[in-house]
């Protein structure tokens, strides 16, 4: 049990950021508290990645002198992916926030309740 | 809403929860992860792209592609908020 | 290797992105170039798809290794006869909606025309890019590339798209999301992102939770990004709100390649075995879509709107497609296969056409057709096809497609799925029938008459010839997919069936 | 938004801090090969610097000095060094992407694939640095843009 909770206690740790991050996007009425939950969200997912590629005894993926072992660096390919990720969160954020900006002038409110009764 | 909210998060946490059983614990350096590709990425670095920065080889050369995907999410980014907050020749 | 024929495969994707980086550097000088340049990068694109289909066919399955790279470690593109012929269909309705959009763009987006045109290319990339890969992370990536731009198209529309627009961001991003860790499952059980390396690491680690609650993650990120029953919500807003040349692009095609990413998914990636009986997922798919062809035709019923009532009816096709892939037969999976491309046609013949009539007249209530047809024969003689495409009359293509999701369901032997497919037939008659019974006759509202006949007042007005060829092209296209469909069925899409069916 | 604030401090401590933020830019650019960096960090560490410019000098100055066009050009002009080097590839025979085949004079192939990733690494950069800023400006000026 304890190897189940402490042996793993990364992917413990980012299923409750995630939680955190899905229940702001689901829950909150704030538009902007949404877009925050998605980041939240986005974050987790990418702790989760780095958390896989780490090796105990590994040091960071620059090689160094001598020759080259797999065990002695960590993995370098979440490294890479989540590289793609974050720029993709960026990105999203970006538009998203474009987005609210528009939401922002025609209804000057970002609250979702508002914005629902204005629209009737 | 709200509790709505609430018990989706936690279905899709106990989902989660449930597939961390089989997996490896942190750290492991014998994980499949580990094991399958990414030797190739650590021990031919220096001698198939004169690299050193594993991370920098593995992204621009071996997974080249996908970055190029990501530099074009970017730009779709940018020329995306310029679309919706701005006219053409502005 | 290096042939001509392989290198289409690159060029398939290579054109239409580099043309969208050259796009606003041309239009900067020319504005009226953006639209050129698109519809000859999109061209070049479906040119190079037919040959990838061809040679498919013939020499069979292209591997072509970015970077030179061989597959598990570097990206690879796997042209197999599903992927070429998702290729060609997306590439056709593409070009045929791209070359109908102009005056439409003209005039509803007057000064954001450069920069819709670029991020109007890069959609098509990023569809064109899922489609083509074979590599689960490169698939993401495009899978982005397609979302980020479906989300700013839907922005720029009429009052309330960005409201739409942001809750699609919203319930795309979970989808996306799930998606990756649905990737990430994978990678730490098998260390693999290639699909034909993960086919072949996969089949021990059944036993596995993690790889249960991937497929989980993977399937209901692509329901949601496809607009599955439950979890349709943003669909029908998106859609109705969006530009109309916008909603004429993204509701044939955005939907359709999420329900390929399923079929790669649960076909390639996963062993059919396992991926339908496991859970029984299955069976849950099956009911699910059901229930999405009941909801999404009665929902479709009470609309007024035209573009809504197509949108509800997408919902509804899309059940088709998922129950036919649920069935997990040879005559289910077929018919799941045509209708990706019958739907694909019908539904870019329709939202062309509503697109016609806003542009005509500015209007999308069903009620305000009245007699139309005077003006616009053309425009609704293509209306009807479609619709008549819809309800399954049988020239048309979707009577066939129909066809074999009901054989699907008597090889399944659930008469239920029967009865749903038949039932949902009969609703696709009403709700179609009173846009057609509005077009063509005489209007009833008697607060609306006057208005009404002034647009009957109206001499013959078509819509300009570069709208009005490519719906002609639609519908005929259409007609002589129903008439062909043994052709493309025998020709085509029995080798795009998974081994073991 | 931003409106330009007098405050003798924070401009002149701009003013020293941007050229060395610029030229750690540039330095974790090219020093990707060894160290931790490449084009997106150096990119948006570039981008930064000229945030930090529009921060203590308002959205005016800012546009004196660059405008949208200029970065969207240089955003277009990062793809292209980047798309282009692997279409060099292809042209020369080999597939998308393969820097072992790009005509440069260096005998020995791996350190032509090296300067492959430099040469889209200098696009990466040049395409983050633009589109960061680009996505900066036109979220911040979205009410000026309004009035006029």
């Amino acid at each position: 049990m304890s190897e189940y909770l402490i042996g793993k206690y990364n992917y413990w740790i980012y299923v409750v950021l995630m939680m955190i991050g899905f229940y702001a996007m689901m829950g909150k009425r704030n538009l902007v508290k949404k877009l925050i939950g998605m980041n939240i969200f986005q974050t987790a997912i990418i702790l989760y990645y780095i958390s896989i590629g780490v090796k105990k005894g590994g040091t960071l993926p620059v090689a160094m002198e001598g020759t080259l072992r797999a065990a002695d660096y960590i993995n370098p390919l979440p490294h890479v992916l989540m590289l793609t990720a974050i720029v993709v969160s960026v990105s999203t954020t970006g538009v998203a926030l474009a987005v609210l900006l528009l939401i922002w002038r025609r209804y000057k409110s970002l609250e979702e309740d508002e914005i629902l009764k204005s629209i009737r | 809403m709200k509790i709505f909210g609430f018990l989706v998060a936690l279905l899709t946490g106990g989902l989660l929860i449930y597939g961390i059983k089989d997996m490896p614990k942190w750290g492991d350096p014998n994980s499949p992860a580990s094991l399958h590709v990414t030797p190739r990425y650590i021990e031919k670095t220096i001698e198939e792209t004169a690299t050193p920065d594993m991370v920098t080889s593995v992204l621009a050369d071996y997974r080249g592609y996908d970055t190029l995907g990501e530099t074009t999410v970017i730009l779709t980014a940018g020329i995306a908020c310029l679309l919706l907050l701005r006219r053409d020749n502005s | 290797m290096n042939t001509p024929h392989v290198q289409a495969t690159i060029l398939i994707i290579l054109i239409p992105l580099m043309s969208s980086y050259a796009i606003p550097l041309l239009g900067w000088r020319w504005r009226g170039s953006a639209f050129f340049v698109a519809l000859a990068a999109i061209g070049a694109s479906t040119v190079c798809s037919f040959i990838l289909l061809y040679t498919v066919l013939t020499q069979g399955t292209i591997h072509y290794h970015l970077g030179g790279w061989l597959p598990p470690w570097g990206i690879e593109y796997v042209i197999d006869p599903l992927n070429g012929f998702m290729g060609v269909a997306v590439c056709v309705i593409s070009f045929l909606v791209t070359l109908s959009s102009k005056e439409s763009v003209q005039k509803e987006l007057p000064d954001k025309k450069v920069r819709f045109y670029t991020i109007y290319l890069l959609l098509f990339t990023g569809l064109m890019g899922i489609v083509v890969t074979g590599d689960v992370f490169n698939l993401y990536v495009f899978l982005e590339i397609a979302s980020l731009t479906a989300y700013a198209l839907i922005a720029i529309g009429e009052d309330g798209a960005p409201l739409a627009s942001f809750n699609y961001i919203i319930m795309g991003t979970i989808g996306a999301c799930f998606y990756l860790l649905g990737v990430g499952y994978l990678y730490i059980v098998t260390g693999s992102l290639n699909i034909a390396d993960l086919a072949k690491l996969l089949p021990p680690l059944y036993h596995s939770k993690v790889v249960l609650i991937a497929l989980a993650f993977f399937l209901i990120g692509t329901a949601i990004k496809m607009g599955l029953f439950p979890l349709h919500v943003w669909l029908p807003d998106a859609y109705t709100y969006a530009p109309s040349s916008v909603s004429t692009f993204i509701a044939p095609l955005m939907t359709k390649v999420m329900a390929y990413i399923l079929i790669r998914v649960m076909f390639s990636v996963f062993q059919p075995s396992y991926s339908l009986e496991v859970v029984p997922l299955g069976v849950i798919m099956s009911w699910l879509a059901a229930a999405a062809i009941l909801v999404g035709s009665i929902m479709a019923l009470a609309q007024k709107d035209l573009k809504r009532m197509l949108a509800y009816s997408s919902v509804s096709q899309i059940g088709y497609i998922v129950l036919g892939v649920g069935l997990g037969n040879k005559m289910g999976l077929l018919g799941a296969y045509l209708h990706i491309l019958n739907h694909a046609f019908m539904k870019a013949c329709l939202f062309a056409v509503a697109m016609a009539l806003m542009y005509r007249t500015g209007r999308r209530n069903i009620f305000q057709l009245g007699r139309i047809h005077r003006r616009m024969p053309f425009t609704i003689g293509a209306l009807v096809i479609g619709a008549l495409s819809m309800v399954g009359i049988p020239p048309t293509a979707g009577f066939f497609s129909k066809w074999y999701l009901i054989l699907g369901s008597i090889d399944a032997r659930n008469w239920f799925f029967v009865a749903v497919i038949l039932i949902s037939s009969l609703l696709n008659a009403l709700y179609f029938f009173r846009v057609i019974e509005n077009a063509y006759f005489e209007e009833k509202h008697g607060h609306l008459q006057e208005e009404a006949m002034t647009v009957v007042a109206g001499e013959r007005e078509e819509v300009p010839l570069s709208m009005l060829i490519p719906i002609i092209l639609l519908a005929a296209g259409i007609l002589l997919l129903g008439l062909f469909n043994e052709r493309i069925i025998s020709g085509i899409l029995v080798f795009a069936l998974p081994p073991g069916f | 938004m931003i409106i330009q604030y007098e405050n003798v401090i924070i401009k002149t401590i701009c003013r020293l801090l941007i050229p060395f933020l610029q030229l750690y830019a540039i330095y974790v650019l090219m020093h990707g090969h060894y160290s931790p960096g490449g084009g997106f960090q150096g990119g948006v560490m570039m981008g930064a610097s000229f945030i930090l410019l529009v921060i203590a000098y308002g959205l005016e100055e800012a546009r004196r000095r660059i405008s949208i066009k200029t970065l969207t050009i240089y955003a277009c002009l990062g793809l292209f060094i980047y798309s282009g080097t692997g279409a060099c590839a292809l042209l020369m025979g080999a597939n998308y992407l393969d820097y072992g085949a790009l005509p440069l004079p260096v005998a020995h192939v791996p350190k032509i694939r090296a300067l492959g990733i430099l040469s889209i690494e200098i696009g990466v950069f040049l395409g983050v640095m633009a589109i960061m800023i680009c996505i900066f400006l036109a979220i911040a000026s979205f009410d000026t843009e309004e009035k006029s």
